[in-house]
């Protein structure tokens, strides 16, 4: 596809919608940082879709002035493979959210992601239903009070990201929705990456959960509370001044004390390899959560392997080649036949 | 080529029609062997129906009624409607195949029996008290053939182990059969070799030879019969099922609209062989998906749909249902969509092997609110083809979902079939709507004509839109919260949709033009209900009949053609669900004659049924 | 108590009804004062009906007409049946909430408006060129007060930020509003007192007494108005909604018939209500399951009544029609089930806030093949409680799934309800099949009045058995492939739910018993089809009517009441659903009457209807 | 529940159906299996409930003689909950296959993992659906040829131990069809553990994937292709003269070759700890594969944590507790009412 003629800017992927979303929601931020991602990604307007299921973050695509697929509840990962099998040139992008996506749609996010469908699927993660007014998900912290759960949930959260891994993910990744510079990195990535590429970002929802991600959006909290991840840097966080590092013993991560100068490698800490050759590695780093260790964010996982549309239009051609393009009257008079 | 086998040294009788059923245990190879005899048949001119029908079970234990599987064909040298009420022949290979299917033999038919497999055990496995010989000896000609002995007589020496040659003892029992029925037997030597090779072909071929040859030489059959090609409209035939008509309508309405297919489904018994068989012509451009469910079958079609493939989705019952809540999105979005229904019997698991019509009214109405989409029904194997072909041609024009529904026994059965002339098919390809300047684009404007939206699909500069399931306005298809555009909206998608029934074809009866007893039918039934009400006018009443292959909407002649009969009977597999819709439709004392038993309607029962309204 | 508030030096006029909409933004608490308002209304022993209507959007950018939150409550000394067509007084707190909602109110009604909102920026969000007012003024009687101004004025000087400050200002209003009516303020200063404390309380409960107060002053109104209380049927009334309905008509279910309740369920606008409600009541021995989807939801609640418990599952059209191959098994097993559906707007997405009737046919005939079970309907708020208390008793009498049809409407609608006295209320303990010696039981065997098969359950000695979907053997229940038993079956489990018939009181005709017009009824729309037959009467019409709650099976004397009449008129909020069951199986020619926008019938339109059919 | 008067054995957990799987059946091993370890459980026949979804392996509860329920196709462990959930007391087995639990039935068996119900989930794997007569299903080998992938499947095998793991499954286990003393041990364990024990069992379907495991099967080649975990034991396997071992390379698994006398402890071969803290090390455990390392079999994971039931169960208690038992009449008359 030519790249487009003029320059674009974010403004060309602003629809004349207005945006419905409560004020000092979470969406807002991640919507503004999509449109300013797109620009730079080279792919003309027209080949962009971006479909969804139903929630908050679901209503995503009206706001986008590219091709959009408002669709039902839990299935964007499913519509999402029927567009791409059909046209391996679009660019397409699903939007869910923790209910959308790992309530009613978990079947579809396993079998999209172990297919390696290349897409990219934003989970913006809340912990919260935030359209139907306020019941807990699956992300939910144990014993919340929500509109369903008055005595507190009693269903233990799931972690998107190790869910994704428990997949096959080949594109794992967690940004977070004030953190427009890093959320832009890797929405670049994932969109980089051939094959599914599964993002977990963070999000508000001052309505009916807010502060859910305070730790991690508070700037002067952030260094203790995350541990970004960079491709071939040891897997230290904390302040300059108080630095930590991930280290394992029989296999079982754990965090130790850096002293100001000491070298994290020599001291045995883990050095983050995205492109590991299993996901025993990123699996391990999936398991880091607070208050015992810090949240990683960045790219857990990044490999590469042929994607699921590639290998079905492989089929096509090797069809074609191998037998020429199907010809219709021979097909009816194909094996017995006779005239009368 | 229809040269006769039939022995020069014996007489030879002629028949019009006959009908066999070959019944055995499901390892037994029953469904080839009965396929094979089919192919034959059709090879020598003979119009022809039949019936398979087997056991849920993938291999039920050996020996029992549960694990018997049949196969019956029907034919004749006159046109012919149904696999026939009951066989005037019985291939039993088994104690248990014997009991399941002995009394369904004409009374005085034939049963021929592999006596090797009469011991006692296998008598008890079946349920037999005593020996059950003496009683049907009074009753039908029984013809006592010890089939495993002269299988092993025949292929002994060869290189194969006794289960191998064991496994080779239908071919014996199709041998003979040929020679009976005078069939040409090279058909099935030639798929052997392609089935085949080494000893296993060698042995097949040599014990169907040596049926063939022990015909001739039994004292057994006095005589063979002749049974002479039917007058059947000239041209080139093949044997065709349902589900394969389905199939290769699928694959013909990419190449007749030249765009490519996207097929999405999960596998269901009856409907599986649909996807097996369309997975097979990735060289025509055609993507299967097997889903994780039917849910994402749907969705992914509905995708590739948005995307602008043509889109099918298959399924029978139990997951058709699931699929409902994504069809209404496909209605709210006026997508083109196929979504085929091979009917089986239920409710719930119920019994996937068996055939039903109980689909009609969830296809109508299984979705919340005010959800049409169009309905067709196929009514023979061939049509299936056809039908399917329809579907998406009025897809597309209308930009919508279409329900098509077929049938456990469609699915299965095979019939010879006209293979069409490709040039002859009309070619309809598909316009897309073309780029425009940005912003001036309205994806819900319609055609004043059909009243459909246009088909913008992805990657068309300008078009960029965004549809969804929430409440559409009018032209823009923004969301919208406008009670009155809400109600303006249900009208048009339902304007919609009734509109297509000027595109119908008239209903055409068959028979009287008016007069007293219509019979009215739609589906898989359209064989047994002909036979019958032939078979009635035999008798000397006036009867005509219709058979619907648009349910919804109905063409726009149905109601005054209703109205010209003084008694309207409906037979249906299922609870009447036609007959509530023209009642309720046209206030017509429509007479519902059903049948929910897993099994199509026999000739006999229907002639039964209009005799009783007929003298009413 | 009742005591007026009204001042004594103003003259007070007395009313027989009023109609009042309180709009504002989402964020101005207009559901809050208005349901306030209704308390103090019931507490003051009018008659009343109220009608909330909110936007979709959780909250919708502040100031736009997407984000108008509305709640009109109608109240007079006698009978009434809807909240009005029409408001006569509308108390709009922004331009926004103006232009949505002036064109409602009654030509020459009063409007009163917050003229702090009324700024130019305001205006143009909410879509006006100009000055709406000049144009207002001589159609409507309109009351300029700053809400805002005047509330801060009385809160000056507390603990309180001006956000904190600003959003007290509704109780101003709602002040204001009582004092124009004569209401009394306990009701609402206890509610405060239980759900703030210290400044806020103070806040809202010191401007709701300067609001008051501000009536009995300000030259703005020259009277206040007295709406005396009406004659109701004596007892203890409370109001409630038809969600909270459902809620404890559930628990009631599980204390009347002494088995603890299981609910699982999945949130759904606008059903998700009747679970958060249920799931306050775990002392009850209530165990609620917010399931992953609504497939979990039945399922799991299948599982437990497979297990004994009393199970209920709820839901609304998208949502419910992913149930129904579970469904479908619960028909297939016979298991006792109460499946709610809250209906509202569609198809598919739809306008998930908006109310219709949609979802009667889908309940019906949704599931593939034949899968009958009963279906009611609740007409009023507070009869949904007894709607769900006879669904849990009918679905254990006759073990079947039941379903239990509402609406948007009803759940959200509040209306003064006569409190039951627990004790009179049927109570109606479980009877589950006894041990029997191993062996001996029969878990399909039926009793011989309802032909309900025994609720054989886990832990029970000797009851051990399996159930399934695939077609099971009369009495047995084991897994069966005779096609005579899969009639049978088919056939015993229709004449069961068709037997529940005889259980049903007959249709009760209001008015003449037989003539010229009956007008026939269903579900949530009673209220507004009972006020027009009244008003119609009014105007010297003959009309009778009838309402159903029974819509599966129809009472026994249906049939004979249809054709009584010479014409049959069927107002429905969707296309025809009932009106095509009716054609369908009385082929009386019931003529419908449909309105699909959303919104729920308004009297004018119906009372119109009945003219037209009337005079035809 | 009281204990079964008289001894009971496995006789009397054979139902009356006769059995309907074709011959050679790896199903009927587990269903002998199966019958063997219940009279050891000590529950009484009638507070045993099997539930299944549809498939070959679903047809499993009409040949036990306790309670049961073939549901619908994929949704067995919906229905399990609510049995449970009502009835604690009742022991509840599901019973389910590759394609009934991994593909239509995904979604449930992650939420009901997550849940921690206190059941035991038996996945019979044969890379197949059987009963449909030979699709490939999610755990099928890329490129297998079936029915309806004539060119080869194109999906990427999602591994269940992997998935269950992902969703924070508390117990997981492997066992081999025709390992009768092994599978027994892990029932028997699964019925022990308190939660959701999950156990993938692999089984041979000669009808349409014949020898799918016989890697695992033959006792021949099982020492090299199979590492049996032992609590407390390091991972080693092979024959005892060809001894190999796993460690640990910067958080990915290798394998190293043990001397005859040599001490893998000694030589860095993690020890086997089911109980690890986080899953972390049961996620490394579920990446060894054939034909690089050879398939864990045995419990990978085995971690206490209070069951679903129970939590539901406490709050009702809780709150009766707390408020008295409910009393309709109190509940109709609470809030705002009024006298006419
Ligand atoms: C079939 C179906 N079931 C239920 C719903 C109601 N529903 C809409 S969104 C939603 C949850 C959304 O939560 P999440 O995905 O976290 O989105 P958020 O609003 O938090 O962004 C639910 C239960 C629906 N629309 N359709
Ligand atoms: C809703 C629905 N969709 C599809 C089917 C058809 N179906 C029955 S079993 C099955 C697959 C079973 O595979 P698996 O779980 O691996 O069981 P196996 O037969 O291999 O033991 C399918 C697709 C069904 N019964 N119901
Ligand atoms: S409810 Fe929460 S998630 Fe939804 S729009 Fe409002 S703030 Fe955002
Ligand atoms: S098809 Fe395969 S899994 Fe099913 S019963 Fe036969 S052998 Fe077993
Ligand atoms: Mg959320
Ligand atoms: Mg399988």
């Amino acid at each position: 596809m030519a790249a487009p003629a003029v320059k674009v800017s974010a403004k060309d992927f602003v629809s004349n919608q207005d945006v419905r979303w409560c004020p000092g929601c979470g969406d807002y931020s991640i919507l503004a940082n999509v449109q300013r991602v797109m620009p730079e990604l080279g792919v003309p307007r027209e080949n962009v879709v971006f479909v969804s299921g139903i929630g908050c973050s679901s209503r995503f695509p009206y706001y986008m002035n590219t091709y959009g697929f408002h669709t039902i509840h839990g299935r964007a990962p499913a519509f999402a493979t029927g567009i791409k099998c059909s046209r391996p040139e679009l660019s397409v992008w699903v939007v869910t959210g923790d209910g959308d996506g790992l309530s009613i749609g978990g079947n579809h996010l396993i079998h999209t992601i172990r297919r390696n469908l290349d897409c990219q699927i934003l989970l913006f993660n809340n912990r919260i239903y935030g359209l139907t007014k306020g019941q807990y998900s699956p992300t939910s912290q144990l014993g919340l009070k929500t509109k369903s759960t008055p005595q507190g949930s009693i269903d233990y959260p799931i972690d998107p990201i190790a869910f994704a891994l428990g997949c096959g993910a080949t594109f794992v990744a967690r940004s977070v929705d004030v953190d427009a510079k890093h959320m832009q990195e890797v929405l670049t990535r994932a969109h980089q990456h051939k094959g599914t590429a599964f993002v977990e970002i963070l999000q508000n929802c001052p309505v009916f959960h807010d502060g859910v991600w305070e730790e991690m959006q508070d700037r002067k909290t952030r260094p203790t509370t995350t541990l970004t991840l960079e491709q071939g840097q040891p897997l230290v966080f904390g302040p300059a001044d108080a630095r930590k590092g991930i280290v394992l013993a029989n296999g079982v991560p754990t965090v130790v004390d850096l002293a100001a100068d000491e070298d994290p490698i020599a001291k045995g800490v883990i050095v983050h390899d995205e492109r590991s050759s299993t996901s025993a590695y990123a699996g391990m780093l999936a398991t880091l959560q607070r208050p015992d260790f810090p949240i990683p964010v960045g790219v857990f996982r990044a490999v590469a392997k042929p994607t699921y549309e590639d290998l079905l239009q492989s089929q096509v051609d090797a069809a074609v080649k191998q037998r020429g393009r199907g010809d219709l009257q021979a097909l009816l008079h194909s094996g017995d036949t006779w005239q009368i | 080529m229809t040269t006769s086998h039939s022995s020069p040294n014996k007489p030879v009788e002629q028949l019009t029609s006959v009908a066999i059923r070959f019944a055995g245990d499901s390892g037994d190879g029953m469904q080839i062997t009965g396929s094979k005899f089919t192919d034959e048949t059709a090879l020598a001119g003979n119009d022809l129906s039949t019936f398979p029908d087997f056991p849920a079970e993938i291999r039920a234990p050996a020996g029992t009624m549960a694990g018997v599987s049949g196969f019956q064909i029907h034919f004749s040298s006159q046109d012919i409607h149904t696999p026939a009420d009951r066989p005037d022949v019985l291939i039993a290979f088994n104690p248990a195949a014997l009991r399941a299917n002995a009394n369904d033999v004409r009374p005085g038919g034939m049963i021929i029996l592999n006596t090797d497999a009469f011991n006692q055990k296998a008598l008890t496995r079946a349920g037999y008290d005593g020996d059950p010989l003496p009683g049907l000896r009074d009753r039908f000609r029984l013809v006592e053939i010890p089939f495993t002995t002269l299988n092993r007589d025949a292929l002994h020496g060869l290189e194969l182990s006794s289960r191998e040659i064991d496994r080779c003892k239908n071919f014996f029992a199709l041998g003979l059969l040929c020679w009976l029925y005078g069939r040409p037997m090279e058909a099935t030597e030639r798929w052997l070799a392609t089935k085949f090779k080494g000893a296993v072909l060698e042995g097949n071929v040599r014990t169907l030879r040596a049926g063939h040859a022990f015909g001739e030489t039994t004292e057994l059959f006095p005589a063979s019969f002749v049974v002479p090609a039917a007058k059947i409209q000239p041209g080139t035939y093949r044997n065709i099922t349902g589900n394969q008509a389905l199939a290769w309508g699928i694959v013909a309405a990419g190449v007749q609209m030249d765009r490519d297919i996207f097929f999405g489904a999960y596998p269901i018994t009856p409907a599986s062989d649909v996807l097996h068989e369309v997975a097979r012509f990735r060289h025509f451009g055609v993507k299967t998906f097997q889903a994780e469910d039917e849910i994402a079958a749907v969705s992914s079609a509905i995708g590739a749909a948005f995307a602008g493939q043509l889109a099918v989705t298959v399924s029978s019952g139990p997951g058709f249902v699931l699929k409902q809540e994504a069809l209404g999105l496909a209605v709210m979005t006026e997508l083109p969509l196929v979504a085929i229904n091979v009917q089986r019997a239920g409710p719930s698991t119920g019994s996937p092997t068996k055939t039903e019509q109980g689909d009609l009214l969830s296809g109508l109405f299984g979705r919340h609110s005010q959800s049409p989409l169009p309905i067709l029904a196929a009514c023979t194997p061939g049509d299936c083809f056809y039908t399917a072909l329809e579907a998406f041609r009025m897809a597309v024009k209308y930009m919508t979902p279409v329900i098509v529904l077929s049938d456990g026994y469609l699915a299965n059965s095979a019939e010879p079939w006209l293979i069409p002339d490709v040039n002859a098919l009309e070619r309809s390809p598909i316009q897309f709507a073309q780029p425009v300047e940005v912003g001036a684009f309205k994806p819900y404007a319609r055609d004043p004509q059909t009243l459909a939206r246009p088909w913008a699909i992805p990657g068309t500069p300008g078009l960029e839109h965004r549809i969804g399931g929430l409440t559409k306005q009018d032209l823009t298809g923004n969301v919208s919260y406008d009670a009155d555009n809400h109600g303006k909206m249900i009208a048009l998608r339902k304007a919609k949709i009734d509109g297509i029934a000027n595109d119908l074809p008239p209903v055409e009866i068959d028979g009287p033009e008016k007069g007293e007893l219509l019979v009215v039918g739609w589906g898989g039934t359209k064989g047994s209900i002909t036979a019958a009400v032939e078979a009635a006018r035999a008798e000397g009443m006036s009867v005509s009949q219709i058979h619907l292959r648009h349910l919804h909407p109905f063409p726009t002649n149905l109601g005054d053609v209703l109205r010209r009969f003084e008694k309207v009977l409906l037979p249906e597999l299922t609870d009447g669900h036609l007959a509530l819709l023209l009642r309720a439709k046209y206030l017509v004392d429509v007479q519902s004659y059903t049948k929910i038993i897993g099994q199509p309607f026999k000739v006999a029962e229907l002639v039964e049924a209009i005799r009783k309204i007929h003298g009413a």
